[in-house]
């Protein structure tokens, strides 16, 4: 129920605590964080996201929907930084709550597998011998198969 | 019509440009990415491999037959990469 | 790789900056916070947390060992809170850190459904009517099935 | 042979104790499960339904037909509730 796109970090206490508030219905609340992954051989020296704006906020309300309507969800956040990163930098998070574990697992795993290809974010990887995008993965599409029912 | 064309990432960078307008009377996705083919040598370029590219018509995701009837704004990009 | 049981509260965004520190191999990470979630009526007043401590620790590290050995981690943690806890306090926390998101939600999963039935904590609710241990739930034991094979 | 036996949750209220120490010749738990309830009522009645029932020996979980040679310590309690 509430997202942003943004060029500063986060903290991930700080988010659940606004998420949470006053509210003694939620038992189970699930966190993913992504974080600049340096490359194998350690020459990572940025990443770079990049976005459609017009469409992040519709794409990312569209996913946050169904998450909400196939869980019982009773708090849901979503924080995807755009900009220059550098490695072990926070990129994005999720935050899912509810009266169960299960619940609030799946959702997190779901809104991920979304983000992960549905919501438009382009990343590009800075090291000391150029700039490449970063190549979408097989494994990325293989991981919404599995929502599809 | 007229139709805003946005380009994303590294197909922003082969056409050369973030945004432009065009007069087009492309019925269908596939029809305007052919019609830019034909056009320049940049955009034969950059929509060489239509696997590679994906295509949001007013903003949500969408086919290559979608229809570009009453269309505003239509966007090409590789396909996404985020979280 | 980090197990702590205590009284005091705890802080997800601190706990996680504690874990990653300037770890650059980490692209994902996951977190569960157990929440004292009300009664459906709305009359918990307290929620007490008992447990066995010379039996905690060998257990919580026999579960992080396993899920270590399960999935690829570069990172771990489990903070247990024991003692009396409000409606809306947090109870306890894992962390699971990983290069890929798939690796980090299982183990957390994985932790989380053996820490609800394989872990010696116990929770009494205390109401305006009096106190009750929290019955073990059928699908906890369920929940641990997935994980045989 | 000498055994620290711990009691927890609703176990520790009805058998009334935390700790004890027992002198036992039992060779498996359902044995000195068994020697307790025959001792005094609290013990039967904390046992009675013993698929409410859990229990440790030297701190590893284990089942009710467990060996307690060399066994310095077992505990009784309720199904676990963590997380």
């Amino acid at each position: 129920m509430a997202i942003s796109v943004q060029k500063e970090d986060f903290d991930l206490g700080q988010a659940v605590r606004g998420l949470v508030g006053e509210r003694t219905d939620i038992g189970a609340l699930v966190t993913f964080t992504g974080l600049v992954r340096d490359t194998a051989d350690g020459t990572l020296e940025a990443l770079e996201l990049e976005h459609y704006p017009a469409m992040t906020e519709k794409a990312l309300k569209e996913i946050e929907a169904q998450a909400q309507e196939r869980w019982n969800l009773s708090a849901c956040l979503i924080i995807h930084r755009v900009g220059k990163l550098e490695p072990g930098d926070q990129i994005m998070m999720v935050a899912t709550g509810s009266a169960h574990r299960r619940d609030a697992f799946e959702a997190a795993e779901f809104l991920m597998d979304f983000l992960k290809s549905r919501a438009p974010f382009w990343k590009k990887e800075h090291t000391a011998s150029g700039a490449d995008w970063v190549d979408a993965r097989e494994s990325d599409e293989e991981a919404l198969e599995r929502w599809q029912r | 019509m007229t139709l805003d064309i946005l380009y994303f990432a590294w197909v922003r960078e082969r056409v050369g440009t973030h945004k432009e307008t065009v007069e087009t009377s492309a019925a269908t996705v596939a029809d305007l990415l052919a019609e830019l083919q034909s056009r320049e040598e940049r955009y034969a370029l950059a929509f060489s491999d239509l696997s590679a590219v994906r295509v949001s018509v007013d903003q949500v995701l969408a086919d290559f037959d979608a229809s570009l009837e009453n269309a505003r704004e239509v966007a090409i990009f590789p396909p996404m990469t985020g979280g």
